[in-house]
């Protein structure tokens, strides 16, 4: 089974020779690959690996030392992170980065802060164009309240929500930002059974429905085969596979990486 | 008002009843939704303006006068308008519960001949198709939610939503087509089928009972006015729509008294949805009420103590005075003071919590409802009434007025409803909705009904001589004879029995006996907290079952049913003489109850005959040896021994036994 | 041109034209220093044991040395006071656990900075209260502390160096040289350095979290009671001191929140600094630009090395 | 208990938006500004009006300001008294070079000079967070303390090196000054507060009050979703400072009549912060509870001691309520670290659910 011809201007983000260091210590080094438009593409990898360090590289975290990363056809020199949210990157996290002070609607309406802009005067009196705009912008959120079926939830201070919940809210405010790209960061890890089914529904769904392109890091390899269109397999900041789940659960290198030789 | 009513006279079906709203309150709200967070609202202007366009969509999508169409989904404003809309155009709508499983479904659908159907959502279009090579006929779907249906093979289906777009872009650009419609409206009779509501039942049993505008209008007129409803009233649609009742009480009253019908989210959001609508007229099975009535009270049991304290006071002030005050009895001043008080404290903001705030009229029905769990919310002033109904009726058969309210009986017969009691105790009835035939059978349309026209209920009942109201006992085919003629309904004395938390099943004997014995299974939950408190040692469900201390609470429940019967003469024969304990839980696992929890009598009977046979030879216990079927799979054999009670009955005096 | 003047040339002109002068200030200036250092090594050692911004520190100094002097008008003899305020320090160091640390535990950071506030409030009434308000004198003499000045002959004027001073420098030496044997060689020293990494690791070690705190707190009261000695010494005992205590931040930041020696050098730097600044700049702006000078030089480091001279580079994790 | 909520839905996202989305809620907040706009001037006694209400709601402002920055931004300041110095001292000087230009516009305007110095000072906010900014506050606090006390200029060169508030009239009535009626004063003070609550209100529910509590709540997940940290960090040191402006201008102007610069010290820096934790950071009612408290704390000791005729001096019921304010910070943060106006909710819960417990 071989990967379809890919036409380079399928390509929506590209990590070239990528090499990052902490103080001397490798995270990752000289790692290439792409992300296809409209694709679901998993990074896999053993404890340590560097795959959360790639995410962050990717939205502009960190600076890598060398190598260039080309999105939507424009290399990227120095980016902050609210450069990659500008340019369509969103993000979530491991250990859940909500706003804890606030309710589950008011994060996924953070998330919006990017496409409203109407200036102080108005927000101050909190009406005409503010509040047009906060109407408009609450619609849209509905939607993606609606879609991922919080809404009972929506008034609830996330703090107080379990964790499967709170990781839901989070993607929320991932999708509130229309991303482009959007990077999840173990999107499963610490759930149950069913929490995962429910997850990798809605994972699934938001790349039909919105078209979005995913890059997800999972350690729950069932999951990723279910999920992704191909794979990229990182071990010591190492690239030792790429391809679609089934080639790479065959390479020889994931075997061994995962069976833990010379760890 | 007046006027509303008038013009509902004369309007004789639901569009022209639309077409009527529209003019005459057209900037009232007719529907509310509770999405994307906020409660979308249609007035009746909108909801013409909407339903004429559906109608025509589904006129150009090749929807013919006189053809069905199917009806799938919870309730949710569209559902709604495509019963209306199909309606406008002569066609028959025909509902369907949206919790049927595919072979019901397929029945239903292949019975009632569908071309069409409008479905709410992908999980309905699964089920459909699944059955479709049963459904040679069925030509197109309209689903509401597009959800998850982005890769579906779009030949048979199209979004409601592109339907009525299609029917607004037709009405704008053919100025012809809105007088077309208008006469399709005209042209649709009152005695034209308005809609086909399918009985619940195992497939095949099922019957399409068809309803005309007509008959629907006019008993919807009847109850409109018996309970005052106006274009004010919101009442919160959340019961299916398949069902009389919904049908009845939202769509057919809401037509005709112009009120506003609201759909809640979803069902998990019903209780808050509720909270938040605040409907003024409200309908709930018994089975609702008293599981609401459980999370108060386990809500109230985590109040601080002085809290709980004051809660259980008022209710009990509530208890004494408040049914007394809502029937305009007399009550005296410190009662009132102390229920005003009570009003302030607790039971208006109980209500407010529950969204009962602005109740009006309520009304419960569909099976027997316990004394005590009727007794609560109409103590703390919520005007709840029963009602008897039946499909075949649109369902009002009888009604409670205001101030006659009682929990055994479900009211006189409504306004312009006949009603006869036959030999055998079954309630007949003519009323002005009654039907008009069971879809395509008219064998069984024959059969329903007497010679004279009156139609047959199937349930047994009489008339209360104390408050001339009907009572319903059983089903008339389950109501037997004791040896001595007495009329014997197993039902009537069980739920009575059931009504208490100790008692959590009993089965009646006695017809073909000489006397009435029970067999009872105690509710764990409720009995072994009884025992907690009590100090009452157990080591398992058989020991507690047969403790005597648990026979002697047993003994005062039966006493207490024993003296209500005494004290009505069609009933007094049926005292209970003997009862027993079972020592097992009757389990659908073996067999002893439906997958709904109802018993299986006479399986029950076979299984324990040994028991039975006890009861009536007049020994003091009986052996028993059942096969069971334990939680992981495995059969095993239970045996024991169950103690046989006797029981003092009250004597009837001078009242003589009915014969 | 007359202004760029007045700033980069002519206080250099000073300094090179009466160079006795120039001495005299930068022995002011590390001899204020060394006092700063005594309040930041208070606070370094509580934030380094338990994350706990200590704000209390300054009014702890107020307090120690209010005691001491509080007992001694009492009639009691000098040591004795001595070891009785060290007494009350350790029972304060007992109660702030108990009161304070104990229910506070895995709060924010910020929540105990802000309840350290509190601290001080409840400190500054219970002092006014027990004390009074008035400026009180330190028991220099009763406790062989020496007093008077030795006049230094130098660059053609004198510079005078204060012998109390000389004692402050000397005893602030002994002191970090204890605390650096406590943290190296003891068994406690280790797990409090130990707690600084991991509270975990602390508790591997076999020492509860809560004998640690007290432990950092009495340590810090002692610091405190030393600090409060040496500065009623040179000027009086007063609770304006607690405002001047503050000058310990921008110490700490110059020096990192969790380094010994980041104290001190912070405390020499910001002292010499502020003496100088004040001396030679301070008039143009119309002096007294010590009271917010250590401030701003805190402030302008800061923007340039936020983790300070000695501490570890902060790397924020996602 | 005596909410009615059945009943009470939203049919649009305006409604659904709304601060006092609550009925009941509605008619309580226009019962309180009727008290304070109608009731209170015509029934209060010249000292209620002038040493309780007025300081009330001056150190309320304050306390919002400080609540802007530190409860809904996170961003601790010590240097609140410093803005408000800087307010009281540009109102001063506008109003002497300019005494034409009508007093209220004024105190509006110093406002904005608050602001300028608030931003300049929340510039090092981009590189440090936390305790460290705190201390770069504390160079604001200091940094100005010393500029109003060296800088004659500030106070006109008056010799007593204090503020000397002119008489200065609207709708031609004397508003400052020895001769203003302290309902007057009274009923302008209330006219700022509560326009710049409701303002203060709209932000912090709107985007700018998300972008804050976002910016709060983790910086880093913030900036991932696109808000840029520095503007926003700064746009609440610009209000915030403003709010504390204003509040100094008032202080001075409506309040105490002259003013030396000590007023503006550290020490009602720390007033004002204890106001806001006790009161609840990231809380406007929080801020008026808290404010309410601090104030009137000693007020309370005061009068009991009078109550009782116990023979205590002034100084030693200073000393109390500095033992009972740091103890009530010590017990808030340990039980309620959200303050009373988590308290405040608590109990409006309660009542909403009633009887059911909350």
């Amino acid at each position: 089974m071989t990967a379809p011809e890919v036409k380079p201007r399928d390509v929506l983000l590209s990590v070239e020779n990528v090499s990052l260091s902490f103080g001397g210590v490798k995270a990752i080094s000289g790692v290439s690959f792409d992300i296809r438009k409209g694709e679901i593409r998993a990074i896999i990898g053993p404890n340590g690996a560097g795959k959360t360090s790639m995410l962050n590289v990717i939205n502009g975290f960190y600076q890598p030392q060398k190598g260039t990363i080309t999105f939507k056809g424009e290399p990227r020199t120095k980016m902050r992170p609210h450069d990659a949210a500008t340019g369509g990157i969103a993000r979530t996290f491991q250990n859940v980065a909500l706003f804890r002070g606030m309710s589950a609607l008011d994060n996924i309406m953070a998330g919006r802060s990017l496409k409203m802009n109407k200036n102080l005067f108005w927000q101050l009196l909190r009406y005409g164009p503010a509040m047009k705009e906060e109407v408009a912008h609450r619609r849209h959120v509905e939607d993606i309240i609606d879609f991922l079926k919080i809404q009972e939830i929506r008034r609830t201070p996330v703090a107080r929500l379990p964790y499967g919940l709170q990781k839901r809210v989070e993607l929320g405010r991932a999708l509130a930002m229309e991303p482009e790209l959007l990077l999840l960061d173990e999107p499963m890890a610490g759930m149950n059974l069913e929490e995962k089914e429910d997850m990798s529904r809605f994972i699934l769904d938001v790349n039909d429905h919105y078209g979005t392109t995913i890059a997800l890091i999972e350690h729950d390899m069932g999951v990723v085969m279910d999920l992704s269109d191909r794979v990229v397999v990182l071990d010591h900041g190492l690239k030792i596979a790429d391809g679609t789940p089934a080639e790479v659960m065959k390479n020889q290198n994931v075997i061994d990486a995962y069976l833990g030789v010379a760890h | 008002m007046a006027l509303a009513f008038d013009a509902a006279a004369k309007a004789d079906t639901f569009p022209k009843l639309l077409r009527r709203n529209a003019h005459l309150y057209g900037s009232r709200p007719s529907m509310r939704h509770k999405d994307l967070g906020i409660w979308q609202t249609w007035t009746w202007a909108e909801v013409e303006e909407l339903v004429r366009a559906y109608a025509t969509g589904l006129s150009r999508a090749g929807l013919n006068r006189g053809e069905t169409m199917a009806i799938v989904g919870s309730n949710r404003p569209k559902i709604y308008w495509s019963v209306m809309a199909a309606q406008m155009l002569g066609a028959v709508p025909v509902p369907v519960y949206a919790d049927a499983v595919a072979e019901e479904l397929s029945f239903v659908l292949a019975h009632a001949d569908v071309r069409f159907a409008a479905v709410e959502d992908q999980e309905q279009i699964d089920k459909i198709q699944s059955v479709l090579e049963r459904l040679p006929k069925l030509e197109l779907m309209f689903y509401d939610e597009p959800r998850g249906l982005r890769d579906y093979d779009h030949a048979r289906l199209r979004s409601m939503e592109d339907v009525i777009a299609d029917g607004r872009k037709a009405l704008a650009d053919d100025p012809k087509l809105g007088a077309w419609l208008d006469a399709e409206i005209d042209a649709t009779q009152g005695a034209d089928p308005s809609i086909i509501l399918y009985t619940s039942g195992t497939t095949g049993t099922s019957k399409g009972v068809m309803l005309s505008g007509e008959r629907s209008i006019k008993a919807a007129t009847d109850t409109v006015v018996f309970d005052k409803l106006t274009e004010k009233d919101v009442a919160l649609a959340y019961l299916p729509i398949a069902w009389v009742g919904d049908h009845y009480l939202n769509y057919a009253q809401g037509l005709v008294a112009a009120f506003c019908t609201a759909c809640p989210e979803s069902a998990d959001t019903a209780t808050s949805d509720l909270r938040e609508i605040g409907p003024s007229f409200y309908f709930a099975p018994p089975r609702t009420l008293e599981a609401l009535l459980t999370r108060v009270m386990i809500r109230m049991e985590d109040a601080s103590a002085f809290k709980r304290k004051l809660f259980h006071y008022f209710i009990g002030v509530a208890r004494q005075y408040g049914e007394r005050l809502l029937n305009g009895e007399s009550v005296p001043l410190k009662g009132r003071l102390l229920y005003w008080l009570g009003n302030i404290l607790i039971y208006a903001p109980l209500k407010n919590v529950l969204g009962f705030s602005r109740v009006r009229v309520a009304y419960t029905a569909g099976e027997a409802i316990g004394p005590d769990l009727f007794a609560y919310y109409r103590s703390i002033g919520l005007n709840f009434k029963q009602l008897y109904g039946q499909t075949e009726a649109f369902l009002y058969v009888t009604a409670q007025p205001d101030g006659e309210i009682y929990s055994d009986t479900v009211g006189p017969a409504c306004p312009n409803v006949d009603i006869r009691i036959a030999e055998n105790g079954e309630v007949l009835f003519k009323s002005p909705g009654q039907f008009t035939g069971y879809f395509k059978d008219p064998v069984k349309t024959a059969e329903a009904m007497t010679p004279d026209g009156y139609v047959m209920t199937g349930d047994a009942g009489y008339f209360d001589e104390k408050t001339g109201h009907l009572k319903i006992i059983d089903r008339a085919k389950d109501v037997g004879r004791l040896n001595d003629g007495t009329m014997f309904p197993p039902k009537y004395i069980e739920n009575k029995l059931k009504f208490f938390p100790d008692i959590r099943e009993a089965v009646a004997y006695g017809d073909k006996h000489d006397f009435v014995t029970v067999m009872l299974n105690i509710d764990l939950t409720a009995v072994s907290s009884w025992a907690e408190r009590n100090n009452v040692s157990y080591g398992s469900y058989q020991e507690l079952a047969g403790h005597p201390d648990v026979y002697a609470m047993m003994e005062e429940h039966i006493a207490e049913v024993n003296r209500s019967m005494a004290e009505d003469k069609m009933m007094a024969g049926n005292q209970i003489k003997r009862f027993l304990v079972l020592h097992k839980e009757l389990d659908a696992d073996d067999g002893e109850l439906t997958r709904t929890q109802k018993v299986r009598r006479s399986f029950v009977a076979e299984r324990y005959a040994a028991l039975i046979n006890g009861l009536y030879d007049g020994s003091t216990a009986a052996d028993i040896s059942t096969e069971v079927t334990f939680e992981d799979g495995r059969k095993g054999t239970l045996a024991a021994r169950v103690n046989i009670q006797d029981m003092q009955t009250v004597p009837v005096g001078t009242v003589g036994k009915a014969a | 041109m007359d202004l760029a003047y007045k700033i980069l040339i002519d206080p250099f002109m000073q300094m090179g034209s009466a160079p006795d002068l120039l001495v005299q200030t930068l022995w002011e200036g590390l001899v204020a220093g060394v006092l700063y250092s005594l309040i930041a090594l208070g606070f370094v050692l509580i934030f380094k044991a338990s994350g706990v911004f200590n704000f209390a520190q300054g009014i702890m100094v107020v307090f120690a040395a209010l005691t001491l002097v509080g007992f001694h008008q009492l009639g009691v003899p000098a040591f004795l006071a001595l070891g009785l305020t060290i007494t009350v320090m350790l029972g304060l160091a007992f109660t702030v656990e108990r009161v304070m640390l104990r229910p506070l535990v895995n709060q924010p950071d910020i929540i105990l900075f802000m309840a350290t506030f509190g601290l001080t409030y409840f400190l500054i009434g219970f002092g006014e209260f027990v004390f009074g308000g008035n400026p009180k004198k330190m028991i220099t003499a009763d406790l062989y502390l020496p007093s008077g000045a030795y006049d230094i002959k130098m660059f053609g004027g004198f510079v005078s160096l204060q012998k109390i001073d000389i004692a402050a420098a000397v005893i602030v030496s002994i002191m970090v040289v204890v605390l650096a044997i406590f943290f190296q060689k003891t068994r406690i020293g280790r797990a409090l350095r130990a707690v600084a990494d991991s509270h975990k690791a602390a508790l591997s070690v076999g020492i509860s979290l809560n004998q640690i705190w007290v432990v950092v707190w009495f340590a810090a009261g002692i610091v405190a009671l030393v600090t409060g000695i040496m500065w009623g010494a040179r000027s009086e005992v007063s609770f304006s001191l607690q405002i001047i205590a503050l000058k310990a931040l921008p110490v700490l930041i110059l020096g990192g929140f969790t380094s010994i020696p980041g104290a001190i050098v912070g405390g020499l730097i910001i002292g010499i600094g502020e003496k100088l600044g004040e001396f030679y700049w301070g008039p143009l702006l119309g002096s007294g630009i010590e009271s917010w000078l250590a401030y701003v030089i805190a402030l302008i480091f800061l923007l340039f090395r936020p983790q300070g001279l000695f501490g570890d580079k902060i790397i924020e994790r996602i | 208990m005596f909410y009615r909520e059945a009943g009470q839905f939203k049919t649009s996202y305006e409604v659904d938006a709304a601060v006092f989305p609550i009925r009941q809620d509605r008619i309580g907040i226009a019962l309180i500004l009727f008290i304070a706009f109608v009731v209170i001037p015509l029934t209060a006694t010249d000292f209620v009006i002038s040493v309780l209400l007025v300081p009330f709601l001056i150190l309320s402002l304050a306390a919002i300001g400080l609540n802007i920055l530190t409860g809904y931004t996170g961003l601790l300041s010590l240097g609140t008294a410093g803005f408000m110095g800087v307010g009281a001292f540009a109102c001063y000087k506008l109003t002497t070079y300019f005494p034409n230009v009508n007093i209220v516009i004024w105190i509006f305007v110093s406002g904005f000079f608050a602001s300028a110095v608030g931003v300049l000072f929340g510039l090092p906010s981009l590189r440090i967070k936390g305790f460290y900014l705190a201390v770069a506050t504390l160079a604001a606090q200091f940094f100005l303390d010393w500029a109003f006390i060296r800088v004659q200029w500030l106070t006109n060169y008056n010799t007593s090196g204090a503020i000397e508030v002119p008489t200065r009239t609207l709708f031609g009535m004397p508003l400052t000054g020895p001769n203003a009626a302290p309902e007057f004063r009274y009923l302008v003070v209330l006219s700022f507060v509560a326009a710049m609550t409701w303002f203060a209100s709209n932000l912090v529910h709107g985007r700018i009050g998300r972008m804050w509590m976002a910016v709060r709540d983790m910086d880093l997940a913030a900036e991932l979703i696109g808000i840029r940290l520095l503007p926003t960090k700064l746009l609440a040191f610009a209000i915030s400072s403003f709010y504390c402006g204003v509040a100094g201008a008032l202080m001075v102007f409506l309040w105490y009549g002259s003013a030396e610069p000590a007023v503006f010290n550290i020490d009602q820096s720390f007033t004002i912060l204890f106001m806001v934790i006790i009161g609840g950071l990231g809380s406007l009612i929080g801020s008026f509870f808290g404010a309410g408290l601090i104030y009137g704390l000693p007020i309370i000791m005061r009068f009991i001691v009078n109550l009782f005729g116990w023979q205590i001096t002034p100084a030693t019921v200073e000393h109390f309520t500095f033992m009972t304010v740091g103890g009530l910070i010590i017990l808030f943060l340990i039980i309620e670290p959200a303050g009373l106006a988590r308290l405040w909710q608590i109990a409006k819960q309660k009542l909403r659910v009633w009887p059911f417990p909350y």
